[in-house]
Order: C-alpha cells, then structure tokens, then sequence
C-alpha cells in the first residue's frame, strides 16, 4: 500500500462499493450516537483519509484489551479500518520479537515523528524508578515517555491505561499511573472499560481518521459519544428500578423476572460507558442482560469504590464501629461536660445575690 | 447432582410497562420532519436503534406505520432492507451485517433513501469498465 | 469588667437555667409560632412581643455557658457579650409585655415551656436591678408590710366589721385547729371584699370550720411576679408558720392566679420543704364540697354568662373543670368563648402587669382580645375566679365603655346557696 | 478527581460524620438529662408525669386549637418539608439499601418516580420557609446567621440528590460525591445548631408535658 493512499482507493480495490461504505459509516454513526444527518460527510471525508501510522505499546495489562479487539472471529467491515492502519509495533500481536520488535519501534517512531498515533494500554509503575515491568531492559516509563515525544495524540485503551486500573488498586505496590498522569503535553483520550467494547474503539480511531481530531471528551478524557451516559440510563432494566422492583438475591423471583439489580451492587448507576446500547459479542448481550450487576469497570478507581455486589449507596467503611465508640465517647465527653456545668452553676448558686426588701428599697430611692 | 440444563431459568421478561410513550414521541418527530421536508427540501433521520424501545414499542411503531408501495433489498456486505411505510416519503431502512445482526435501524424522511442512491465515483469506476 | 448589674444577671441566669431550659434553646428553631399565642402580638403585630425574642438576653447566656462553640467562643472572647443595654432594653419586654400566661408554651411546635423560662429569666432581671418601678415597689411593700398594696392588719380588721355587719356572720381570726386557713388576695381586701362575706356564707353553710390569720392574711406573692424566688420564699414562709402554727389541714388559695401558682406550686420549692398541709384554691374547696353534697343551690342565674380562666388556675394550675361544673350549678345560660380553659386568653394584666403603671397601654390593648371575645358570644356577664384578672377586666370595660359586668365565682355560689 | 472525592465521601468522609454527629449529639442529650432540674416539692395533682410527658411528645406534632389558621404557611411549609424530608430519606431504595447495610434492617421502598415529585415538593416548600424567613417581620427578628446556614444545609442534601437523579451540573459521580458531602455537612452542623432539635425535642416536649402534667394539665 502507497503512503499517499487513501481509505476510498483502498475500498474500491476491494471491489467495495461505495454503497456498503455509506453503510458502514451509518452503522459507525448510530454506535458513536452521532447525528444521522452527519452520515454522508462522514463518508465522503472518511474515503478521504490517508493511511494511519500507529504505535502500540503494552505495559501494565493483562492482554484482555487487545483481545477484545480481535475477538472478532469473523472478518466484518469494522476489521477495513485495521487493515487501513499501520500497525506499526503491538508488543503482543506483531511477528517479530527481540531487538528487530524493538527496532520497528524505533523506525516507525522516527520516520512518523509527530504524526503516529500511539496507543497504550496497561498501567505505568513508577514506584522505584519503575522497576516493576521493563520490556527489553526499557522500564515502561521510559518507553512512554519516549514514544509519546513524537506522537501526534495518544489513545489510552483499557482502565489501566486510562486510569490505572487494578494494578493501581490500593495499596497499589508498584505506584501504577495512568498515562494522563505521566504526559501532560500531548491530546490524550481515554477508553476505558476491563476491557473497553471493540466497537468502542473501531469508533474512536475511525472518528480520528475521518475527522483528523480528537472527539469531544468528558471530564475524565472520555469520548463523550460513547462515553456520555450512564449505564443506568440506558438499560433496558431501567424501568424496574423506577418502579421499586429489584432482586435481592441471584435466584429469587426478582432475579428471574429480570428486575433491576441495583441491590445486588450493579455499578450502573455511577458507571459512563455504552455496553447497555451497543453490547458485546457482536451484540449478543452485556453483563446486566446476563443477570449479573454492572462493575463499573469503565470509572476510575473502580476497585476502589466498594465490592462489586454492594449497592452504589453502601458505605465504603464500616460505620457501627464508630457509631458505638462515637455513642461511648459522647456520653463520656457529656457527663465531663455535665460536672463542669454543674460546677459552674453551683459557684453561680455560691454567688447568689440575694434579692431583698433592702436591696429594693435602696434601689428605689436612687 | 443437578444437571445444568436441570436448573430452571426464565429468562423472559415480563412486567415492562407495555408502552412508554415513545411511540409517540418517534410519530411526532416525523411530523416535524415531514414539515421540514416540505417546507425546504430537507432530509432527515430517526436513529431507531439507538432509541430505548421495549419490544411492545417497537412492534407498535412498525405496526403504527404500516406498509407502503415500495421494498428493496440492497446486497451490501450483507442485506439491508428497505420499504416504504404507509406514510409516503416515510422510509424504514434496516442495515445487517453478512451475520445477519443488525447495525443500524433507521426512519428516514425524504423523496428517496440516500442509500438507494449509486455514488459518483462508483459510476466512474462504472463507466471505466466499460 | 461587666458592670455590677451584668455580673449578677448573668450570675441569676447561669444559676436558674437547668436541663429544661437547656433542652428548649437547643431545641427553638425560631419558627415564629409562639408569636401567634402571645397576646400582645397579636393586638399589636409588633414583631418584638414575640414570646422567644422576650428571652434572648438569657439565650446569650446560655449559649456562651451552655453550648460547645458558644462556650468556645466566649472563652476566646469572640461572642458579644451581655450588656446592661441588652438588660435595659428587654425588662419592658420581659415585665411590661409578658403576663406568663404561658400561652406560648402549649403551642410551641418543639415543645418549648417559654412562660417556665420568663419566670426564670425575671430573676436575672430583678437580681440586677433591671425590674419595673411599680413592681419593685409592690414587692417591697409586700416583704415589708406582707402586702403589695400595703393593707395592714388594723385596715383588714375593719372590712372585716363592716363584712360581719352586712351578713350577720363571724369571720374567724387565728382559730386553731380549723379545717381550713383563708388567705386573701389585696384586691379582694380593697376592692371585693365581699369574697370573705361569700366564704364565711358557704363555709358556714357546708358546716366547715374555717379561720384567717391575723399573721398571714395575703397570699398575693409579688416576689413570684417580679420573679426573685428570695422575697417570694419569705413570703411563702409567712403562711407556712401560720399554718403550721393554727395547725390547719388545708390552706386555701383566694380568687387569685398568681398567688396560687406561688403557693400551690412553687411554695414548697421555694422555701425547699414539703408542706405538712394542702393547698387548695377556693374552687377546688367549693367543687368538694358540691361533690360531697355539702354545697347545695338553688335558684338560676338567667342571664348569659361566659366565664374568663385565669391564666395561673386553668393552664398553668390545672383549674379548669371545677368552676364549669359549679356555675352550672347557678347559671341557667353558661355559654363558653372560643377559646376557653387551658386555651383562654389571658385578661391582659398578669404577671405583675397590672402592678407595673407604666404597661398601662399594652394591658389596654391586650384587653381587646378579651372585648372580642365576649362580645362574640354575645355575653354581659363574665365570671372568673381572679380578682386580678376581675380589676384588669373591669378597667378595660370601662376604658372601652362597654356593657359588661365581672362577677367573681364564688360570691356567685354564694346568692344562690340554698339555706333552707 | 471526582471519584476519589466521592470514594472519600462514601468512606472517611462518612464515618467522621458519623461520629461526630452521634458524638455531639449524645453529648448534647447527656448534658441535658444530667444538668437536670430540682426536685419538685410541691404536691402533684397528677403523678403520672411520665405518661403526660409522652402524651406531649406526640401531641405536639398536631397544631394546637387556633394555631393552624394563624401559622397556616409555617405549619403547611413545615409539615410538608419534615414529612417530605423523611419520605426522601427513609423511602428511597438507594437508602434503604444504606441502612440494610450498615443497620441490616430494611423495608419496601418507594418508586423513584415519586420520591423525585416529593423532592421537587419538598424543595419547595423549603424555597418557601426561606421567603417567610426573609420576609415575616417576626422571623426577620428572631433569625440569625445559623437559621440561614442550617436552611441551607437541609436544602442542599435534596437539591443535590435530586440533581444527581438527573444529571444536573456535573456528571453523576461528582454530583452524587458533592449529594453525600453535603448530607455529611448536614449531620456534623446537627449537633452544634438548632438542627439538634430532631433529638432534643423529644426532651423538651417531655419536660413541657411533665412540667404541666404534674398540675393535671395535658400540654
């Protein structure tokens, strides 16, 4: 493929019409919750788009990210933008390994410098120096901080990369970070999730390459497209919660009538990610239509934020431990504070001034 | 031991409020944009499948809108079909993938589905095979 | 340095303010409620008779002795502190305009006993000087004289002539061992004392055997309504050696309101013992007697009459059914106002209101509630068992010209005792 | 960040609120009940003050005879804020599951659809407590800062929670950390302010009703 090539030349080599793009692009859309009226522009600038270098670096991870985006077992018009890209290094899925992987890093780096796009995923440990993961005697901090210096932006794929994730779980040993957290000069979007929907992120590159920008991100470098509503509000089991039906455990009448699963700790509720709308596994399902409670997974210090079957509204900490020491020490503290009071009003008694017909009539006379 | 398929699971359903009105929220959004067409020429789109419809919804809108003359199927990388309701000008179109599942559902509002239209540099690429 | 005068308030004020009172300022919520029951806000619309508003130098007290952050705030100096101006500028307030009906405190939404608090509040007041003229001098009469109005033995020996004269009956003097000791109120020695004439009537009628004491003729406590529990324990401390001295098993309380609350109730209090004896308001004596078919009328009162609770015997005494039940006795057309028995509306003149000239024109203004009232029914006779509340009501008819007549209960008993 | 902020909230934040709520409000109790008052020497009409006490405590959540007419907007604003506030507090599911798991009692809730009507009721009323505040001459008087401070405190809790129900604002973790810090600014002003009414009412109507039972008079 010729540097210069672009998406559409691409499409029509494959004997794609443009028809079946147009397609695409509206499906993109409906997932992105972009308007539909945007569909043809969308196209036409998509047909446009040049050839994407991309470097892929894995740090802290457990491989679910990359898995979820390949777990497409069969080839679907999603898989054109992979092939459009240029994948230049990915730790886990490229051939080569030893120096020559490390070599095509470093060559894709210098000759795309300041336009590749470099996405991560994984959390960074910075306790000592970083020591806790290197890759090729290269700690990850280093690697990052490297590879970001020529990127054009950076895409922190998967909860560690975006916000730490479970490494960074108290007490967190290894110091995890997330990139945000290490690079401050460089347009960064985050797409969380343990792991983030594939679709999520085919739409996340191909809204990069049609638009040449980043998207529109929330408060915690989300795109808001798919990241902008709670799950809670778009779940189908919504109604139930409105109308106070819930399950109280996995196996009664509630669970199996499909009511909401809030008191058995869904997350939904605090959780902003797309898994209600556009599913998983070709849109087979998502976890809460399998009857088991959303954890969150798309929030920051979602490990954090209590035990994935306590409901949101649960305290993180034990509250009757201190309740009864608060109680105890109270009563200790009012019965001090009642002697004090009582000594103060007994001196006051001792100080009693005696109201007499003397008194009276002196202060009459005056 | 209980076998699994022993186990008894239901996983139907039931209890939704039959409709939530969104019925006829999609209506009146027609509405305005049948208006729109009208007044300017305008096209316009409803995104069904992004719109939280209960099965009740969605079977009531599509019979709602009714069948009109026209249906097609387009073979693009799987079938994407594509009829007139009984609203002219009022267009349901339902893209699926070569597995059959669906990626978009749309009403869209105007003369003629832009999908339906052939693109120019496929009829470029037309006219050189000639 | 506070002044004198600031240092023994703020003294009376740490030395009477107990877990109540503690529990009502930590509990207002400054809902304004207590306004509506106050009589002097409601004939004025002054936001300043508001019956909580009465007590804030008292809750400033509290608050800098009482409470966490005012106790801290006040050992750093950082809380105003209380003021002789505060004093000066809340004795009209906490005398003038405040009858300690105690109407506020059965309508307080938190349960706040405010008219408990004013009664406390007043010993501050009166400790530092900060009392009204007028009260200050009844007071002092009272502790020196044993009367506020200063009616001596001699001047009561001689009503008691003419009273003797008029129904041909003894009024007994200094009997040991009679049933019951009298006391009288001043009002009904100078201005009705045709109350000792009716008692000596029924007394002698229900064949009970009753005496005063040439020691402890009055039982109208100025001390309680100036509110220094010193001058009101001596004088309490009076009818107790009397009547331990007569050795008389009840002592009965006049037609008065506060000198039942001062005898009945706070008397032991005040003198910190128990009494060895009874204390009775004259109803409660008459109703007895009816009861144990000892007082028998005859005869009906035609004309439509309402009876006026005093304050101190109805909400703050509990009162309230004995004088209904004897004026159905006597009266053929016994209608009640609107808001009647632990509800009544106060007459205007309590609480040392009526001792104190310069609370003249509130009182006047007070009475109007009282004028609507009884005009509403429809009523010329009013009926009370008070000779305080019977004075205010009779000055406010005729300042207001109108065309009603104040009996006191039991003289009414009286005319119609049947004594076949 | 918003999620630690609340994660703070919903831990550390909660449990000092906790403690010192219960820890001033306990010492409040304790210093009343012990300050006390003396001994009442004088012969009791009705010695059954306990019974008279009580019977105040629940009679006093009824207006008096006359009253409603003369405080109708207090008493109304009142009624509906209190008995709005504890619906909203004690009735919605989110809460319940709070107690169920800190208390491990629980009880049906109710729907949020109406639990938001009665938060937007209550709100009101409370708007309305406000004006009355600003503008009744009696309540003019007698307000001070700490009226203001605590209404503030009680509106808080409500209007965040319901603009966390709605996505008002801010995003829904850092509207639902800023629901529970001011619920958690509400409990620790409590036990310092006028707001410690809540428990020592109960103590104030029970001295009122004792005070008065004891001369036979029902308060």
């Amino acid at each position: 493929m010729a540097e210069n090539d672009n998406l559409g030349n691409l499409l029509a080599r494959r004997g794609i019409s443009r028809r079946t793009f147009l397609k695409f692009c509206t499906a993109l859309a409906s997932s992105m919750a972009l308007s539909p009226s945007m569909v043809p522009a969308m196209a036409e600038s998509l047909a446009k788009a040049k050839r994407q270098s991309v470097i892929w670096l894995s740090f802290q991870e457990c491989t679910g990210c990359t898995e979820s985006l390949t777990r497409s077992s069969q080839p679907s018009i999603e898989s054109l933008i992979f092939d459009f890209i240029s994948l230049d290094y990915h730790h886990t899925l490229q051939a080569a390994s030893g120096f020559q992987a490390e070599e095509a890093r470093e060559q894709a780096m210098a000759e795309h410098k300041g336009k590749y796009l470099l996405i991560v995923d994984g959390s960074i440990p910075v306790a000592e120096n970083g020591v806790y993961s290197t890759i090729a005697g290269m700690t990850n901090l280093q690697m990052l901080e490297d590879a970001a210096k020529g990127a054009m932006a950076i895409v922190a794929v998967g909860t560690c990369a975006a916000y730490g994730g479970l490494p960074k779980a108290r007490p967190n040993p290894t110091g995890a970070v997330s990139v945000t957290d290490l690079i401050d000069d460089k347009p960064i979007i985050n797409i969380p999730g343990c792991p983030p929907i594939g679709e999520v992120i085919t739409g996340v590159l191909a809204h990069f390459l049609t638009f040449g920008a980043i998207p529109e991100l929330d408060t915690v470098g989300r795109p808001k497209a798919f990241y902008g509503e709670t799950i809670h509000d778009r779940c189908y089991r919504r109604t139930f919660y409105d109308q106070g039906l819930f399950a109280e455990t996995f196996d009664d009448e509630g669970a199996r009538k499909g009511w909401c699963l809030y008191k058995l700790g869904c997350k939904g509720p605090v959780t902003y990610n797309s898994c209600a709308t556009t599913k998983w596994n070709q849109e087979t399902s998502f976890p809460i239509e399998s009857g088991h409670g959303c954890i969150g997974c798309s929030q920051p210090d979602f490990w954090d934020m209590g035990g994935i079957y306590e409901a949101v509204s649960e305290p993180l900490t034990d509250l009757r431990g201190p309740a009864v020491t608060a109680v105890v020490a109270g009563a200790a503290a009012g019965v001090a504070v009642a002697a004090m009071n009582k000594q103060s009003k007994q001196s006051a008694k001792d100080r009693h001034f005696k109201v007499s017909s003397e008194t009276l009539d002196e202060e009459l006379k005056k | 031991m209980t076998r699994l398929q022993d186990i008894p699971v239901n996983t139907e359903i039931t209890g939704l409020d039959a409709e939530c009105n969104m019925v006829d929220a999609v209506l009146h959004e027609l509405k305005q944009l049948l208006d729109a067409y009208l007044s300017s020429g305008e096209t316009g789109v409803i995104d069904i499948k992004s719109m939280p419809l209960s099965a009740t919804d969605y079977d009531s809108l599509k019979q709602r809108l009714g069948n009109g003359e026209i249906s097609a199927t387009a073979s693009l990388a799987g079938d994407t079909e594509i009829y007139e309701t009984a609203l002219s000008g009022v267009w349901w179109v339902v893209h699926r993938n070569i597995d059959d599942r669906v990626l978009a559902e749309q009403l869209e509002v105007g003369r003629i589905p832009a999908i339906l239209c052939a693109h120019d540099d496929d009829i470029r690429v037309a006219r050189e095979r000639l | 340095m506070n002044s004198p005068a600031v240092q023994r308030a703020e003294n009376a004020f740490v030395e009477f303010i107990d877990g109540p009172i503690t529990s009502f300022f930590g509990s207002c919520v400054h809902c304004g409620l207590c306004a509506h029951a106050c009589l002097f806000y409601e004939e004025t619309g002054d936001p300043k008779f508001t019956p909580i508003y009465k007590l804030e130098p008292m809750k400033k007290v509290w608050k800098q002795n009482y409470t966490f952050w005012g106790k801290l705030l006040h050992k750093f100096g950082l809380s105003k502190p209380l003021t002789e101006e505060d004093l000066k500028a809340w004795e009209p307030l906490l005398y003038d305009s405040c009858t300690m009906c105690g109407r506020c405190s059965m309508v307080c939404p938190v349960g706040n006993d405010i008219s408990y608090m004013i009664r406390r509040a007043r010993e501050a007041m009166v400790a530092s000087g900060y009392a009204p003229e007028g009260l200050k001098q009844a007071t002092l009469r009272a502790a020196t004289i044993g009367s506020p109005m200063g009616i001596k033995l001699p001047a009561l020996k001689a009503k008691i002539g003419h009273i003797e004269e008029e129904t041909g009956l003894k009024i007994p003097m200094d009997i040991e061992g009679a049933d019951y000791l009298a006391l009288l109120s001043s009002n009904e020695i100078m201005m009705y004392p045709e109350y000792i004439g009716a008692i000596a009537k029924i007394f002698k009628h229900a064949g009970v055997t009753w005496t005063l004491s040439s020691e402890a003729y009055e039982a109208t406590n100025s001390g309680l309504q100036i509110g220094s529990s010193d001058i009101a324990g001596e004088l309490v401390q009076h009818v107790v050696d009397a009547a331990e001295k007569l050795k008389v098993k009840t002592v009965i309380s006049p037609e008065c309101g506060h000198a039942y609350t001062a005898i009945r109730w706070e008397g032991p209090n005040l003198i910190g013992k128990k009494f060895d004896f009874k204390v009775k308001h004259i109803l409660e004596v008459l109703d007895e007697l009816r009861e144990q078919g000892r007082l028998k009328t005859t005869g009906l009162e035609e004309a439509a009459l309402t009876y006026h609770d005093p304050c101190q015997l109805a909400r703050r005494g509990g009162v309230v059914e004995q004088p209904r039940r004897l004026l159905n006795m006597v009266a053929a057309d016994f209608r009640e106002m609107d808001e009647h028995g632990v509800m009544n509306w106060c007459c205007g003149g309590g609480g040392g209101v009526s001792a104190n000239e310069r609370a003249a024109d509130w009182q006047l203004i007070a009475f109007n509630k009282k004028k609507s009232q009884v005009q509403a029914l429809g009523v010329n006779t009013m009926v009370t068992a008070c000779a305080n509340c019977r004075m205010v009501l009779e000055e406010g008819i005729e300042e207001n010209d109108i065309q009603v007549e104040v009996l006191g209960l039991t003289e009414l008993l009286a005319d119609y005792l049947d004594t076949k | 960040m918003d999620t630690a902020l609340l994660i703070w909230a919903k831990s550390t934040g909660l449990q000092w609120a906790t403690i010192i709520m219960l820890l001033g409000l306990t010492m409040r109790v304790i210093q009343i009940l012990l300050l006390g008052r003396a001994t009442d020497l004088s012969e009791a009409r009705n010695s059954d003050v306990m019974s008279a006490g009580i019977k105040t405590i629940f009679r006093r959540f009824v207006p008096p005879q006359g009253m409603l007419q003369k405080g109708l907007l207090v008493y109304l604003s009142g009624y509906i804020f209190h008995i709005g506030f504890f619906i909203v507090l004690l009735f919605f599911v989110p809460h319940i599951q709070l107690i169920d798991s800190t208390l491990g009692i629980s009880w049906p809730g109710l729907r949020s659809s109406l639990i938001d009507a009665i938060t937007v009721v209550t709100l009101l009323a409370l708007i309305v407590l406000l004006l009355h505040r600003v503008w009744n001459p009696v309540l003019k008087l007698l307000s001070t800062p700490e009226d203001y401070l605590t209404w503030a405190l009680t509106f808080l809790p409500l209007l965040t929670g319901y603009m966390a129900y709605h996505h008002m604002l801010f995003e829904y973790n850092t509207m639902l950390a800023l629901h529970v810090l001011s619920v958690e600014a509400l409990m620790i002003a409590i036990p310092f302010s006028k707001l410690s009414h809540m428990v020592t009412l109960f103590l104030a109507r029970w001295y009122n009703g004792a005070i008065a039972g004891r001369k036979g008079v029902q308060s």
